[in-house]
């Protein structure tokens, strides 16, 4: 039986390059001397971490926990000491360094006791938040923390299930690989999915540029006891994609600013369906992954790596060449240049691309758009490339997002197919971070405003609080006063005491203590006060004198406040 | 009635008189100017249609004054009117000598060309303008006077001069010059000024007869 | 009443700073419709600055007895009046140049330039400052007017001052100026895209200038630091 | 430098010299049917936009490489070069090349930001300038005994004022003018129609140059370098009003395959609305773009003040081109309940 | 003649009673023009403008009572979204009032502070923490680098910290096109 299938708008088809790297067995990389583990790999919340330096830790114990709804916990991949908690390079694309783990491996690879789930008994939620705390998130590339993504929701019930082994990324390979090497396994994560998500339709798409990998999920398929669709689809980028595997394979689309469980289905990679295995039939946290080596090296394949293993280590092993340019974490179209080879495998390591100056020609010079609307064309999440290019240029944010810049999934066939090689994407991007930015700073603005407003008005109730106190008391000392000269002419033989002795004291008593205060301060100055006057470059003492000036206008100010707004009224 | 209200009307009282005041001021000053610059306007008016017409009826061939001799008549196919046109009687010591009258060419490439035409008592054309059109700037509307002088060899011309079949644009085989690239806006002219001449040789005995009018001055 | 630098500042203001046909892009209607030849725009330039003054002066000298609600309707009814006024004269004094200007000597009450200096200026400061105000600005678009005026004669009909004799009678046809003897014409900057074409590129040079000239100030200072 | 770190093949360059390329047809045709007049005619202006581009570029601080290369500003003058009368003065080239380049495409910012089509900027400001020079037009071959030269027409384009005579000798008025004329003159249709010019369908000559315009312009669709949108309804526009009016009333409005075939409207299909600067770029807005650019022209050529209307047609498209696109944004990918498609397989 | 004046005088009366009727009954009440400048202001209540914080100079602004150019926090594009909001020119800031800075937060040092309370009293958004005679710590996430804090500190232990960039904050810069040559 053939499905129906269906097909997504645009869409490119650049060069596979999938053969370098796919016909080679998986090889398990060695254990590294060092490891490496940032807290942030996944979407969401950093993890935090519950490890001290100098702690001794072994294979598969957590070292950091999930923090907050959407978070992973972070497992040490192999036994060792814990040596520091400090900021490390990352794979980032800013090339800034990231709070990390670092783990000196005892080479003893010690496991800590783990045991399989007996899934089918457990609570869902229990079991949601026990694939949390191994670490489990997306290893398609969004790292999307999984114990999130395995809840169907209100209605208990997911009916559609889809297995994502589109790959379609050109050189990477590595689900291709894992597809046809295990098969089982990973269908057997698949049932775990299809018990949480109460699935009855299991859809496992992959690209028809892998055979094998088809035959062995179908071989696979056949000896399960409940139906599992293996369906190839045609090879063009970005079917891969979550949102345009469903549509290929429902014909449905995600509504736009919708989950796909809204309709009554969801997405998983085939590399998190096999991470679910591992750590529902043998109760190992996720630790390793696999990862494609491949481009300019002397043995392009597939690694099965231990998450937190340095990059250089992969390279090296693979084959590293004369001519290196650099090197992509993930595939061509949406990569990201490593900023450092000492940065570890993270969860979303799904490629090391190594790049030439034959591979990858420096690209042409950007001209300027000429509306040939191409981008639009090829644009799979069905936008107008060209526009929210002009708005993004121009710094037109809200027209931005106006034409829906925030459904741009940065898959790159708008830049691909550029004929004025505009970097478009870098300018969604950008434009998305600009926006995210005024946001948080609009926010941090309201939460200011709300703050000065609270605190007038807390002045202004305590102004009027006092100065009731103040009259009672003044009313309390006149009557008190009264009393008195009624009591000494009554008792005029009686010494009068003192009575408003202690009041006056009291302004007094602070600017007192304030003082001694000081005194203590200035003796202990010596030691805090050179460093802000002495040794300082004329720049930064004229700096100081600006903001000495600012402040004795300030003080000023703060002496006449009244003074403008008389004039006003 | 409401304070506000109250406050209302006397606001309402103070801007009215106000512009009550204002009002008076202005009008005033509008009608002094008009009391003083009226009569001016008039002549000034008046000149300058008396000024047209001498463009196209040379002085010498009347003293009668020829605004006062105008008359109305019908719409008619030889004129190209639609509308009830002017038409202008000439007189020397009493006797008919010319007439000049408003012609439209229909056949514009704009549409309408108005043209005035003075006619000489023999039946010649001792003038041609253009009055108005909407020829196309550049190509066609060189029939302007102010344009070119292009309209002048209409002038001495008459039924008989030249042979009617050559009231033509040279590029049709006719009499009259036109330019390259615009030979729409000539032959509707040329056509027009051959038409009006017919309809002044058709009505040229009731021109003559005509008894000049009770209103009708000497220059 | 009045030192120079007030005068000198007003009259920067009018003919460069905030110059309606350059910067405020005010008024621009009759600023297309009649620049097409020097004699035109100059005679408009000069109507519209009479106006201007009279009625800046007026409204600056009633501006402490109107009302707010009602300023804009006394305005109006000044301006409209004066404009009449002049229309009036116009027509009788100078008719053949009141035949070609047309409608745009009643418009002149429309022109936003006149009401914007009246409510903007002229309600808010001393009638000689007023007066002053509304020459420069006057004289500031007919500046303009007649730049525009001269390369669109020049451009469409290689003269200068055509028609002056509508002002100064048949004797004035000989200084009508033939810049370019046997100029073959070029129609579009006579018709009214040729105005829309000039104005953008005399708006163009202004800019550029201005631009230029804040670049030598930038470029001055830390030199002069 | 992220990614995307791989690009398809296709340049700017590429696609100008694909528009180029399918200009060579109608070129060919022109020649063989017109003489050798048009050959001089697009030297002239390639050489004016080359130049102009170039000054403009370095005035305005740019590089001239990459600009001068993108081949844009040939593009610009083969196209207006095509426009005009084959026997055009040669400053009258020059004055309407330096316009395009100059005013419509470097003053509006240079490639990509123009507003309006320079190639037709160029061409209003010179038919509402010289609108009598710009009725040279050479007769087809085959209707006049005067062959010219390739010597001959550089004669005649270089020849500064040539004699009235010469130029009425060789030149003779388009299809469209003769039909205008004929009508104004209170002809029928199918009176004027009787002229020699109007020949099997589309005007002696001109129906062959219109092939030949439509040919290059299949060629760029099959390429996929211009969409079928715009060509297809710009052409329907004019079919449809030309056919309505003529059904109305056959003797004062020309029929349809007339009004399709007078070459403009081949070149403004194919060539010159599809000019992606200017165009629409969503689907709907192209197709409201070709349609509103065929109907207007229409209705220039019937009512206007010019014989023919496909430039000022296009010019006007361009200026609502904005207002267009902005109402005509297309659903985004889940943006709207659309019913699955037809299977693809 | 007497018919035009009868006629303007009767249209002037009637227009006037008109106006000065609705003048006083369509009054409209506040100044919501002043809350969208309020809206546009960073909200650092910093005082630099020579107001006691944001809301008051929005209200001079709003009544024409002072430039739009006295924000150095907010900086050019502050400047610029308030010219575009009332519809006048853009200009540059008044460097009379301070000049633009990168974004900095207080940082107290507690080695040197004495906790006389005098930085909380000052503080407008009641970002510093602690009670007297106690160290007094500033909540990064609330303060908006006002600086007023640092003036009334008796011990000058308050320091700006320019906030650095990190993972968090980092952002995507915008793409260099390089077309033009480099003048």
């Amino acid at each position: 039986m053939t499905r129906e299938l269906h097909t997504f708008k645009g869409g490119v088809h650049p060069p596979e390059h999938k053969a370098e790297s796919s016909g080679r067995p998986i090889h398990a990389a060695p254990l590294p001397r060092k490891l490496v583990f940032p807290l942030r790999q996944h979407i969401g919340n950093a993890a935090k971490p519950i490890v001290e330096v100098g702690d001794h830790v072994k294979k598969g114990q957590m070292i950091a926990a999930a923090e907050g709804a959407i978070s992973a916990a972070v497992h040490a991949s192999s036994s060792g000491t814990v040596t520091a908690i400090e900021p490390q390079p990352v794979p980032h694309v800013s090339g800034l360094p990231d709070l990390c783990i670092m783990i000196e491996t005892d080479g003893r690879d010690e496991w800590i006791d783990h045991a399989p789930l007996d899934y089918r008994t457990m609570a869902p939620a229990e079991l949601r938040g026990k694939l949390r705390d191994m670490g489990l998130a997306g290893l398609g590339g969004a790292v999307f923390p999984t114990g999130v993504k395995l809840d169907p929701g209100a209605t208990q019930h997911c009916p559609t299930l889809i297995i994502n082994g589109g790959e379609c990324e050109p050189w990477i390979t590595c689900d291709d690989v894992l597809m046809r090497h295990r098969a089982d396994e990973i269908l057997q994560g698949v049932a775990v999915m299809r018990h949480l998500m109460g699935s009855t339709e299991i859809l496992v798409g992959i690209e028809d540029n892998k055979p094998e990998a088809i035959a062995a999920m179908r071989a696979a398929a056949a000896a399960l006891d409940f139906p599992v669709e293996v369906v190839a689809v045609p090879t063009l980028y970005p079917s891969g994609g979550a949102k345009q595997m469903t549509e290929i394979l429902t014909g449905k689309q995600v509504p736009s600013g919708k989950r796909s469980t809204d309709i009554g289905l969801q997405v998983f990679n085939v590399g998190t369906a096999y991470a679910v295995a591992r750590a529902v039939h043998h109760g190992e946290p996720l630790i390793s992954r696999l990862v494609t080596v491949t481009g300019h090296v002397l043995r392009p394949q597939n690694f099965e790596v231990l998450i937190g293993t340095p990059m250089q280590t992969l390279i090296s092993l693979a084959g590293e060449r004369d001519g290196t340019t650099g090197v992509l974490m993930g595939g061509p179209m949406m990569g990201m240049p490593v900023p450092d080879l000492e940065a570890p495998v993270v969860k979303a390591t799904n490629c090391l691309l190594v790049q030439s100056r034959e591979l990858f020609p420096p690209l042409p010079k950007a001209l300027p758009c000429i509306r040939c609307t191409r981008c639009a064309d090829a644009c799979p999440a069905e936008l107008q490339p060209q526009e929210l290019f002009r708005f993004a240029k121009a710094g037109d944010f809200g027209r931005a997002q106006e034409y829906h810049l925030f459904d741009c999934i940065e898959c790159g066939c708008c830049s691909y197919v550029c004929p004025s090689h505009i970097p478009l994407v870098d300018f969604y991007r950008y434009a998305k971070s600009e926006i995210w930015a005024h946001e948080k700073d609009k926010r941090a603005a309201d939460l200011a405003r709300e703050r000065h407003e609270f605190r007038q008005f807390r002045q202004d109730r305590e102004k009027k609080e006092k100065a009731e106190k103040l009259a009672a008391k003044a009313q309390a000392a006149r009557a008190q006063a009264a009393q008195d000269q009624v009591r000494r002419a009554e008792l005029a033989t009686e010494p009068a005491p003192a009575p408003a002795a202690a009041a006056p004291a009291d302004p007094d008593a602070k600017k007192a203590l304030i003082a001694a205060a000081l005194a203590r301060a200035q003796a202990k100055k010596p030691d805090a006060a050179p460093k802000n006057v002495d040794d300082l470059p004329p720049a930064q003492r004229r700096q100081i004198d600006e903001i000495e000036t600012r402040r004795a206008k300030i003080r000023e100010l703060a002496r006449q406040p009244l003074e403008s707004e008389e004039k006003n009224t | 009635m409401t304070p506000q209200l109250q406050a209302a009307l006397k606001n309402a009282a103070r801007t009215a008189t106000v512009l009550f005041v204002f009002a008076t001021i202005g009008t005033a000053l509008l009608a002094f100017t008009h009391d003083r610059t009226e009569p001016t306007i008039a002549r000034g008016q008046l000149a300058a249609k008396r000024a047209l017409l001498g463009q196209v009826l040379p002085a010498a061939l009347y003293d009668n004054d020829l605004l006062t001799a105008e008359q109305s008549v019908p719409p008619d196919d030889l004129l190209g009117t639609r509308q009830p046109s002017s038409l202008w009687l000439a007189r020397r010591q009493g006797q008919f000598s010319g007439a000049a009258l408003e012609a439209v060419a229909p056949d514009g490439y704009g549409g309408d060309i108005n043209l005035l035409i003075g006619i000489d008592a023999a039946g010649r054309i001792t003038g041609v303008r253009v009055t108005a059109h909407h020829e196309t700037p550049g190509l066609g509307d060189y029939i302007e006077r102010a344009k070119s002088a292009w309209i002048d060899q209409f002038s001495g011309r008459s039924l008989t001069n030249p042979e009617p079949k050559d009231w033509r644009v040279a590029k049709d085989g006719g009499a009259f010059d036109a330019r390259a690239g615009a030979t729409i806006t000539p032959r509707a002219v040329v056509k027009a000024v051959k038409s009006a001449l017919d309809y002044f040789a058709r009505h040229r005995a009731a021109f003559a007869a005509a008894p000049p009018s009770v209103k009708e001055k000497k220059a | 009443m009045m030192t120079m630098s007030e005068f000198r500042s007003l009259f920067h203001n009018g003919l460069i700073k905030q110059n309606t046909g350059l910067v405020q892009l005010l008024g621009l209607c009759p600023l297309l419709a009649i620049s097409n030849n020097v004699v035109n725009a100059l005679s408009l330039g000069l109507a519209t600055t009479m106006v201007m003054a009279a009625s800046s002066g007026a409204v600056s000298s009633v501006r402490n007895f109107v009302p707010n609600e009602i300023r804009i309707p006394v305005f109006v009814l000044i301006i409209a009046a004066l404009v009449t006024v002049i229309d009036l004269s116009m027509n009788a004094f100078v008719h053949p140049l009141y035949l070609v200007l047309g409608i745009f000597i009643p418009l002149i009450t429309t022109n936003c330039i006149v009401l914007a200096r009246a409510d903007a200026f002229a309600a808010k400061n001393h009638p000689l400052h007023s007066v002053v105000d509304a020459v420069a600005m006057g004289l500031g678009l007919t500046l303009v007017l007649i730049v525009l005026g001269a390369i669109r004669e020049l451009a469409g009909k290689g003269t200068l001052l055509s028609g002056i004799d509508l002002v100064f009678g048949e004797a004035a046809k000989g200084w009508v100026l033939h810049v370019l003897p046997n100029y073959r014409g070029f129609l579009l900057a006579i018709l009214p895209p040729g105005a829309f074409l000039a104005l953008g590129m005399l708006i163009a040079a202004n800019n550029w200038n201005k631009a230029r000239v804040a670049r030598r100030v930038r470029h001055a200072v830390p030199a002069a630091a | 430098m992220p990614s995307p770190f791989i690009l398809d093949r296709t340049s700017v360059t590429q696609i100008m010299a694909w528009v180029l390329a399918a200009l060579v047809p109608a070129i060919a045709t022109y020649v063989w049917l017109f003489g050798p007049g048009i050959l001089v005619t697009l030297s002239i202006a390639t050489l004016t936009a080359v130049g102009a581009e170039a000054a403009m570029l370095k005035a305005r601080g740019y590089p001239l490489r990459p600009f001068l290369v993108d081949l844009s500003a040939i593009v610009t003058a083969w196209l207006l070069a095509l426009s005009l009368p084959s026997l055009a003065p040669w400053w009258l080239i020059v004055t309407g090349t330096l316009f395009a380049i100059v005013v419509a495409k470097h003053l509006y910012g240079g490639l990509g930001q123009n507003i309006f089509n320079p190639a037709m900027v160029g061409y209003a400001v010179l038919i509402v300038s010289f609108p009598v020079q710009m009725t040279h037009w050479a007769a087809p071959l085959e209707l006049t005994s005067t062959h010219l030269t390739l010597a001959q027409s550089s004669a005649v384009i270089f020849g500064g004022d040539v004699p009235m005579a010469t130029v009425d000798a060789v030149t003779m008025a388009t299809p469209l003018d003769s039909l205008r004329t004929g009508l104004l003159r209170q002809l029928t249709v199918d009176e004027v129609m009787t002229e020699p010019i109007f020949g099997r369908f589309g005007g002696t000559g001109f129906e062959w140059l219109a092939a030949a315009f439509a040919l290059g312009g299949l060629l760029l669709w099959a390429l996929r370098i211009i969409s079928w949108h715009v060509p297809l309804t710009f052409l329907a526009g004019v079919w449809l009003t030309a056919g309505f009016l003529h059904f109305y009333d056959p003797g004062r409005f020309g029929p349809p395959w007339f009004h399709l075939f007078a070459p403009s409207v081949m070149l403004g299909a194919f060539f010159i609305a599809t000019d992606p600067v200017t165009g629409a770029t969503t689907p709907r807005g192209k197709l409201i773009f070709g349609l509103g650019a065929g109907f207007l022209t229409l209705v220039i050529r019937t009512w206007g003040g010019f014989p023919d209307g496909v430039a000022f047609a296009i010019l006007l498209m361009n200026l609502a081109v904005p207002l267009i696109d902005q109402y005509t944004q297309p659903p985004v990918y889940g943006g709207s309940t659309r019913k699955a498609k037809e299977p693809a397989a | 003649m007497l018919a035009a004046i009868l006629v303007m005088v009767l249209i002037g009366v009637v227009t006037g009673l008109v106006l000065g009727w609705s003048a006083i009954r369509f009054k409209v009440e506040g100044n919501p023009l002043a809350e969208k400048i309020d809206a546009i202001l960073p909200q650092t209540q910093c005082g630099q403008c020579g107001f006691p914080g944001c809301r008051p100079y929005a209200e001079a602004i709003a009544k024409g009572e002072a430039d739009i150019n006295r924000c150095p926090p907010g900086g050019e594009e502050g400047v610029k979204k308030l010219a575009d909001l009332l519809g006048i020119e853009p200009k540059s800031l008044d460097e009379a009032h301070g000049t633009p800075k990168p974004k900095s937060v207080a940082f107290i040092d507690e080695q040197v502070c004495i906790g006389c309370t005098l930085c909380i009293q000052a503080c407008p958004v009641d970002a510093i923490s602690g009670a007297a005679k106690q160290l007094h710590t500033v909540v990064a996430s609330e303060c908006t680098g006002c600086e007023l804090c640092v003036a009334p500190c008796p011990v000058d232990c308050i320091s700006m910290v320019p906030i650095a960039e990190d993972l968090p904050h980092w952002k995507w810069k915008h793409p260099v096109i390089e077309l033009k040559r480099v003048a």
